[in-house]
């Protein structure tokens, strides 16, 4: 799985944001966990920008089954997100 | 009692702790989830989970259970990673009153930690590994609950 | 596996039995009724069988509920005679491939035994000895099976 | 339990036939098990012998949820009775 890309060791953890993937979405990107910086002022933001990346991954995104979680709170619509902050993209669950 | 683990368990041992020294419950209903898959291969099925998030997740499922059908307890251990065919993926225990409340909980959990719980389930069948997504069935399932 | 037992039996045993090598059927499960009653009590409850016919009775149901329901397996353990508070009185096991298949089974199962296999059950509360009767609900629940 | 009352050691089996009693019928009337001689004719006219000598069991034995057996067998209507039957009556079962 990949390792963070462009975080050099004198980044300022404040000024990005994390984005974890699971299930089928880690698969697709490549990677499970990601910085991101500057941080992108709305989750649409990101998404568009996770897009432009890995063009499979924003496929994906977009379907409707695909929840977004910020700081492990289960969010709807488009919040803005602050510098710190931790997106989770989840596929549909299948527990059980 | 909600645990994750990545080791096997024995859901006969977990029923058998469960059930001692009951004398308040008259029923007590459980449900086994059992990886299929041909004898000895291995890993027939992948799960992942995202930590505290996962068990936090089934918590409120499981506190939701307790609530609307008056359970006098209730356990779910759920498998993440790796697992062999035949090994138990879930194990969920309710205890009630009566047993019309210990089965439909029972249902009702199954019901929500197949489409509701922070888990990814991986198969790996003969035509290589695949994710599973829940069927219009588990969903309709699912929607039976909803008020 | 049918059994009429005049000793304690342990749910958890029984269900790790039934549990293990099973790599065809996705699903099992089970429930067990206790005998409720103050720890230490006893009996609490009494229960007459007609031994040969009764076991054959629950033989027909638990062949019904196979074909019902597509089950790759059932067993039924049923005490028979006095028992104490906390003790099992019943467990019902089912194994299917999916879920949906093996609770309704189960489900099944325990309202035909409740009014339909020839057993008597007797209480020893305080207020003494009381004969057991299926409920008007009992009753509903077993007509639900009705076709 | 009552054991079985007016069988004396010459009886001819073939010539009674055996009543047997479960659950609270078996408290109402005293005993599990009775011969019965000669065979009535049919089962009312068993019951009806049995009401006469043990009223109670008569009244529970006119619920409409007492079934009963002819030599294992749930019988409904009023089947004649044959010499050697062992003819159970049982009232509502409760299992589980």
């Amino acid at each position: 799985r990949g390792r963070p890309i462009g975080r050099p060791p004198h980044v300022d953890h404040r000024r990005m944001i994390t984005v974890l993937l699971f299930g089928r979405l880690s698969d697709l990107a490549g990677w499970r966990e990601q910085a991101i910086e500057p941080v992108p002022l709305t989750l649409s933001a990101l998404k568009d920008q996770l897009a432009r990346r890995w063009p499979r991954l924003g496929d994906a995104l977009a379907c409707p089954g695909v929840q977004a979680a910020i700081d492990k709170a289960v969010v709807r619509g488009d919040p803005r997100l602050a510098a710190g902050a931790e997106v989770a993209f989840m596929p549909p669950m299948s527990g059980g | 009692m909600i645990r994750l683990t990545d080791d096997p368990f024995e859901p006969g041992a977990e029923l058998a702790a469960f059930c001692a020294g009951r004398t308040r419950s008259g029923a007590v209903a459980s449900f086994v989830g059992l990886a299929r898959g041909e004898a000895g291969a291995q890993p027939v099925l992948e799960l992942e989970s995202w930590a505290e998030f996962t068990l936090a997740e089934i918590e409120k499922i499981a506190a939701e259970a307790t609530r609307r059908f008056d359970l006098h307890d209730v356990a779910v251990i759920h498998r993440v990673g790796e697992m062999a065919a035949g090994e138990a993926i879930v194990l969920v225990m309710t205890a009630a009153a009566h047993r019309r409340e210990a089965f439909e909980a029972c249902d009702f959990l199954m019901d929500y930690l197949k489409s509701r719980a922070p888990l990814w389930k991986k198969e790996h069948g003969p035509g290589g590994p695949r994710w599973v997504e829940p069927t219009e069935r588990d969903l309709a399932d699912a929607r039976r609950w909803q008020p």
